[in-house]
């Protein structure tokens, strides 16, 4: 929908941008093997299919490995402070909103220190793109456990295991209001650009939870599901308005009886196609419900959890300024500082 | 009446005191409109409790508003009020100690009954046992006389009671010859929706008036003349209004969006509250979660070019010292406003200070210096909001400006500018891709350039860590941090550059040189005056540029015998002056919440000076 | 049960302490009229039925209106910065397990400024009793929006209306993996005590939300569905293991189809009692789906609204302190200081 | 090999460089061990960079580890290698400009080959362009040499390259006299679960070691005899297992649980990682969600009676100053941690600076004033710990702990303290309702009793607004806030009551006296140690209380025609000494993020003396 704050598309006759033209020439400083390469690779990959000049573009971290993300980008960047990334990309969207900014932060950088502005950034719906790095690990600082790391984690500082409940993003992200929550996977070289896609498609704050290896200091904590010979039986791509289906051949799926879910295989004892759960992504509740999803009971579903419309933060100040210019005799300065009463002295 | 003589006065100090729900703030604003109406002179000083209300009758619920009004130019709402107008015991308990011999005490007789004296603190009715002979008292019932007047309205007992600060205001109207006429047209409009409590208030006005005026106890009635002041349009403001005016301005003279982000506290809040309802201007105003993010905000919107600014208090500024640091890395153009308060921790939120100063100059990690100005008076606060938004932009850096409670609440008379006069606000911005580089200077501000996201070919990534001279990428290198920060500190102090010649008051060198800075500026000026007229050799500075200094101040300093510093903190802005230009600069500090009293800073110069010099 | 952890009860043989003996000599200084009062009247009123010796409770605040709370109380307290009460009680909590601590905070405190420590406080499950005085406004500050203020709310701040979509602190707190949420009205004077002593008995982290009328500056927030006369017809009080009633004679009931709710009077075309939805205050997806209920579509739920457990931060903590003395010749500090290597000088 | 001569040294200093997956940081610690083992006296300096893993080859990946090991008492890790050990080009590129004409410089040729000299900036290879013709190059091809010494463990191309760092090590070990025992025992230890690796390592080490010894090109080997240090019980220790260490004894010397909040920064994570490790102290290590939750919940935990403590840097400081207000306030003990980093804002992470200073002195709204200490050396940082926390118990406040980078990361060889001859840290609590008032003040040290949460009959409130005197009740009357932030301020001075005299080596009096803090001690005083040799009239005072100041201060500083302060800033400590004491103290400031070198030290000072007096 063309809104006064949609972000303008790159001139059609211009020659159109190729990956490379995403590279920056800063030399990528990642530990060789980390998963978030990959992720650079996939965004630099959907960045020219967007349609966005990259002049219009804007990428806003915080502080972590995955927070380096910006020097890499041939666009602006903003490489700001540990946990406040949201706050600069909410500031620049309200004072610019016809540029395309994006967040790229960790589970420490954004749920840990940064967790309140997360909050409040969702909830109010500023027509952000925010995709968060989840190694479960802090990594930069070289290995403490995260709000995501499993109960029980063997970390530097917790030698005989972490006794924090970890808090799950997905479901974080459904409690603080927002209209599109996706989760996808760093070595899913189909899935993670088509998310990309559909987020940068999304009016309003969009965010992806993806799963990255930390080789470092958290190697493989996603293999026993993300491995290529197990994923098809251990991840299921939620699809909006689609029965829930997983399976090396689509042959599982999911069922819900009230609000208990079960695996059944379509065939196998009674178990019919149109029994599966066909997937409500405008429904908050039944992401929820779905997010609760685990290995190994369930395939740990990936995909749009939730994806509805509500009006953006800066299109209603927007509004409202528009609205108040509109009066006759508004933005009148001299007025304004005269006030409401004055006096004459001769 | 005419057996009634009139006496003339050129000053003339009321305090109102009464119950937070007594609308003592009302009803000084309405007196102190009316007599800046009628001409004079006036400063305010507004003194309210943390609570919002507290309960009934008790001290800490009491809430006050001093007014000065003159027929010469003043600087203060005064020292001691002439008048007390005390609506309950617990008000007579609280400002008597600040009442002089011989002063005017009205107070609500009907008020004095046993629970308030009690709740006060009072064994016998202080009005009645003979405690108060050292002063001029008027017991006047007027909770009754004012329910008499409203009678026949068919209002409920509270709403009725209510009224009564009117009727005190009407006394105080007739024994000072001033007209309810604007009185009248302000309730007219105040309670366009609620008529007949627009009419109640209206009745109790009168019969305040009238009451003094039949009253056979007042043989005399006041005159304080209208002032001579510059001519031309005046208005009354108040430290936050202008400061609120004074970003807006500024935006409109830069010709950018205006964007304001805050999390509110007291006493910062109203500017928060005054931008919020103009849009008109493209205010864009951000309330955040928090301090931090709310400076976020603001960084992120000067990154994209709009006028940055966020406003706080004491403790807000300690949360926003981390993304300050931020802003002086990345060389970002934005203003951040303390509205100090007292200290430390969260201290006596609704009561003024000056004990944030060394806290934004060196209240950030690493060698992190930023330029920082102070306001000295309510209408000040706007021409310093305007400066503070050009020294961000011509030297892209974050650009501290220090208010507090005393300027923010206080009104005094202002002299509407011409929109035409206001000074221009040039901001260049990047565009040539080809010499584009992030950190490249200004040969002259050494001012990195401002290129915006939206900019063809300007493409280029900002941030925390350490950056390389003129390429501005991330840097570890040893020479290159050591010269990055040189460089920046260089850039701070050249604001001295476009610091005006420093102002001296009185005498040009002597015996004793009195530097202040901030919401002192009037108690001072006022002391000076004194002291100048009983012709000690003493000289007057007030610094707005805290940080640099401007550059003759050491000269200047140098021309005295003593320096004195007044402040309302323990000596932050001494300390200062002594590290930079060692001298024996001596101070005169009180912490109290409460701004100084004039005779304070008076007795300490003379004491020094005389010590010196008997006049 | 009866934990290393678990607050020391009072000596049997004591006097028992009535609601007087909470009230400090401090004089309240909240406006008359607040729903404040009411709430302090309710918890000196359960104080004594808990057996908890005074010396043993704490109760810890921010600051706003409502977090001048600890000053009223005559038990130890604590009246901290804003936004931050949560992390003085964990680390009271977890240096003094024996004590029973309280946490009491403001829409604006606890999940504003206080939104991280909230989130993170909850998950970890310290043993601490949160009552979040909602009045979706900031009194103390005089009246500013709240996180939790109403779409268009006009206030001091918002003079045209808020633009921040509200966020729903019984549905964060879910998100936070709480192990006991409930919610309740100042001026219930029956329900409220009641949840006080349900939230205080249970072992893990409680979090009370309790709508508080500011007749200052949002007077009137909640007496559309609080008011007495409406209340039955408005409200609906979760019990765990029953059917979801309400109405005047509790003729009303909510039955569920799938994920989706309705309202249904029980005899009515069809409608039996055994098709009620019965309330299950262990499964979140429960609670966040009933938390999405409210009126005029629904009655407003209140009750229990999560009630399960979770072993606590301070007893896992404290299990590996055990452990780790267990080991012989552990905690020698002459061992710990000459560490693994050492050599003479003679 | 009787041919080969044995050199004496009294001193040598090796740098190992290579990429940051190459290992250095572990084969400098291994060749610090044995050197420390033998007997030498050691200091260290790892200096790696801010990336985990920077791309291997590339100039930013460089992490080096430099180590000096003696004969005599040293107090630095050494000015410029007398040995660099180059892993490959990009490491020889960043280390080279710190080489001395004639230095040995070991190159593992097998890396400089065609892609590591492009990633390097190498148009030529160094090794055989003669462009080290300056140096005693030795070019080994230690990959190739490793992989064959480690062939037929079966291990993959990748952890076989892995080992080349032991068999550089055993280069050195040979070359300086040094058995291979103790690192074979070592590995044996550390490999026990990857027996294969562990082989491979001990292999490739004693291939290293015996290459050495077999090859014709080495003519002579170096002995560094043992130092003569006091007698007693040795082992290496860092600055942050220092502090770790120490904050144990203290909790365990007052019989307290030791409760330690942090949220992990660079450089202060280690103290977190160390105590974590401890819970059979009863360590309870509280890893928050950030800084601010860190402080508070290490208020909360004070306010029960732990010894509190919480840990950070610079940025983290910054984020913490509102909750150090409300210790202030509240006038509860705990100690602040500050292992200075480069900054301003996030800086150079891993490098070191003592910018701090003033944030953690000034850095808060409000007047709050709290003791500050910085320790001087790794060993230092455990008497520090303990002395912070008996100053924060006995006086009832914040005690903010100044360390950095290099404190934190260097070791030094250190005397093991008999736990028996610890102090006793006495902590008494208030248990008598009677007498009891939260605010009531010790007459000597004017700290408010500390009265725990559980204690019958003494239920109090405490908080962050104003309190009345001795009742501790919300106050926001004039005269009292007035008093208690002056109150506040002399209990801090009144600290200086338990500071000993201030130590002055060399002259006690005469042309310059040195000053300096922190981390900067060991160059400082081998620089005052050289200008004493040369008959300088020189003195050195190093200040570990950084407020108050020592009472002596004063005269000391004014027995001296001049003062030189070195810091590792722009001249913080050097503002409060001319703020104080109004002296024109000069500095010589460095802001590189690396420490002084000793000669820098020496020539800034020598220069201003033979100014004075030319010897
Ligand atoms: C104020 C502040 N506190 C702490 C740090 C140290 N720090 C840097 S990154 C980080 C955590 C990063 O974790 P995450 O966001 O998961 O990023 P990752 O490295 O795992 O990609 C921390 C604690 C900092 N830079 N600033
Ligand atoms: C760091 C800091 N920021 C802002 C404030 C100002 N402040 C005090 S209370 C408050 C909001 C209180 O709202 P809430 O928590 O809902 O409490 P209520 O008064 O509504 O009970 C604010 C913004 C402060 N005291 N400290
Ligand atoms: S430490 Fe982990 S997250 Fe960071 S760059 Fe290395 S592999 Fe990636
Ligand atoms: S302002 Fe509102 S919340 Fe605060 S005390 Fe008054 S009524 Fe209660
Ligand atoms: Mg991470
Ligand atoms: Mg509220």
């Amino acid at each position: 929908m063309s809104t006064p704050t949609q972000t303008t598309p790159a001139d059609p006759n211009a020659p159109k941008l190729t990956r490379k033209d995403f590279a920056s020439d800063q030399e990528v400083r990642w530990c060789p093997g980390c998963g978030d390469y990959s992720i650079l690779a996939q965004v630099q990959k959907v960045m020219p299919d967007l349609g966005i000049p990259r002049e219009k573009l804007v990428f806003i971290s915080g502080i972590g490995c995955s927070s380096r993300f910006p020097y890499y980008m041939n666009t602006y960047g903003f490489h700001s402070i540990h946990g406040r990334a949201m706050t600069l990309a909410t500031g620049l969207k309200t004072a610019r909103p016809e540029l395309s900014v994006w967040v790229v932060t960790g589970d420490g950088d954004g749920l840990s220190i940064g967790g309140n502005h997360f909050l409040h950034t969702l909830r109010r719906n500023v027509d952000l793109n925010v995709i968060l790095f989840n190694n479960r690990i802090y990594g930069l600082t070289k290995g403490q456990y995260s709000p995501t790391s499993v109960l029980g984690q063997v970390t530097k500082s917790s030698p005989l295991g972490t006794i924090e409940h970890p808090i799950n993003p997905v479901r974080v992200a459904i409690a603080a209001e927002a209209t599109w929550v996706g989760r996808s996977v760093d070595v899913d070289t189909k899935h993670l650009p088509e998310m990309i896609r559909k987020m940068a498609d999304h009016k309003g704050l969009s965010f992806l939870e993806v799963y990255q290896n930390c080789n470092i200091f958290n190697d493989g904590a996603f293999e026993h599901f993300v491995d290529k010979p197990v994923r098809s039986e251990r991840m299921l791509y939620l699809e909006p308005g689609k029965p829930m289906r997983f399976g090396a051949n689509n042959e599982k799926g999911i069922v819900a009886n009230g609000l208990k879910l079960a695996v059944v295989s379509v065939g196998e004892n009674g178990a019919r196609e149109a029994d599966l759960l066909v997937y409500d992504a405008t429904d908050p509740a039944m992401a929820y419900l779905i997010s609760q999803m685990d290995y190994p009971d369930f395939p740990v579903p990936v995909g749009v959890f939730l994806d509805f419309q509500r009006e953006t933060y800066e299109d209603m100040l927007l509004a409202q300024v528009r609205q108040a210019q509109s009066k006759p005799g508004s933005g009148d300065l001299q007025k304004l500082l005269r006030g409401p009463q004055t006096w004459l002295v001769e | 009446m005419n057996r009634r003589i009139t006496e003339e006065r050129d000053a003339v100090t009321i305090r109102f005191a009464g119950d937070s729900g007594d609308g003592m703030q009302l009803t000084g604003s309405r007196f102190t409109d009316t007599a800046a109406l009628i001409g004079n002179d006036i400063a305010t000083f507004p003194d309210f409790p943390a609570e919002i209300r507290a309960p009934a009758g008790s001290l800490p619920g009491v809430s006050g508003f001093q007014v000065q009004f003159s027929s010469r130019d003043i600087h203060t709402p005064g020292d001691r009020p002439d008048v007390l107008v005390a609506m309950n015991p617990a008000a007579l308990k609280v400002n008597l100690r600040d009442l002089p011999e011989g002063a005017d005490l009205f107070v609500n007789s009907d008020a004095f009954a046993k629970g308030n004296l009690k709740l006060a603190g009072y064994e016998s009715n202080p009005v009645e046992d003979g405690s108060l002979s050292k002063y001029r008292v008027f017991s006047l019932p007027m909770t009754s006389l004012t329910l008499r007047a409203v009678e026949g309205l068919g209002l409920g007992q509270r709403s009725a009671e209510r009224c009564k600060n009117f009727f005190a205001l009407g006394v105080m109207f007739f024994l000072y010859e001033r007209s309810v006429d604007a009185t009248v047209q302000w309730i007219d409009q105040k309670f366009a929706k609620t008529p007949d409590l627009g009419e109640a208030n209206k009745r109790a006005l009168r019969a305040g008036y009238n009451y003094a005026d039949t009253l056979e106890i007042f043989n005399r009635t006041y005159r304080v003349r209208k002032a001579v002041l510059p001519a031309g349009e005046y208005r009354s403001v108040s430290g936050n209004e202008a400061l609120a005016m004074g970003f807006i301005a500024a935006a409109r003279q830069a010709g950018r969006t205006l964007f304001y982000g805050s999390y509110p506290i007291t006493p910062a809040s109203d500017i928060l509250h005054e931008l919020a309802r103009h849009r008109a201007f493209d205010v864009r105003t951000f309330q955040a979660e928090d301090e931090i993010a709310a400076i976020g905000a603001v960084i992120g919107a000067a990154f994209g070019g709009a006028i940055a600014v966020t406003g706080t208090s004491g403790p807000g500024i300690a949360l926003k010292s981390e993304a300050m640091g931020l802003a002086v890395m990345t060389e970002l153009p934005l203003v951040i406003v303390d509205v100090q308060r007292g200290g430390p921790s969260t201290g006596l939120p609704t009561k003024t200070e000056q004990a944030d100063l060394l806290q934004v100059v060196h209240g950030r990690n690493g060698e992190c210096p930023l330029p920082v100005l102070a306001a000295c008076s309510p209408a000040d606060c706007f021409h310093t909001a305007i400066e503070a938004v050009q020294i961000a932009v011509r030297y892209m850096t974050p650009v501290v400006l220090l208010s507090d409670g005393y300027l923010a609440n206080g009104a005094e008379p202002w002299r509407v500018p011409n929109v035409a006069d206001l000074p221009g606000i040039a901001v260049t911005f990047a565009t040539d891709p080809h010499e584009y580089q992030p950190y490249a200077r200004d040969p002259r501000t050494l001012a990195r350039p401002w290129a915006l996201p939206g900019t063809p070919g300007l493409e280029h990534r900002i941030g925390g860590l350490e950056k390389e001279d003129r390429t501005g990428n991330v840097s570890y290198d040893p020479e290159n941090h050591d010269r990055m920060v040189r460089l920046r500190a260089e850039k701070v102090a050249r604001v001295a550059q476009d610091i005006p010649p420093t102002e001296v008051v009185g005498a040009k060198s002597g015996d004793l040189l009195i530097v202040g800075w901030g919401g002192t500026y009037g108690a001072i000026t006022s002391s000076v005056e004194e002291l100048l007229v009983k012709g000690y050799a003493v000289g007057q500075v007030h610094l707005r540029h805290l940080n640099p200094f401007p550059s003759d101040l050491g000269d200047i300093l140098g021309r005295y015998k003593r320096v004195l510093v007044p402040e309302l903190n323990l000596g932050q802005l001494r300390l200062l002056l002594r590290a930079r230009y060692l001298i024996e600069a001596e101070g005169l500090n009180k912490v109290a919440g409460q701004p100084f009293r004039v005779d304070e800073i008076y007795r300490k110069a003379a004491s020094m000076l005389s010590a010196m010099q008997p006049v």
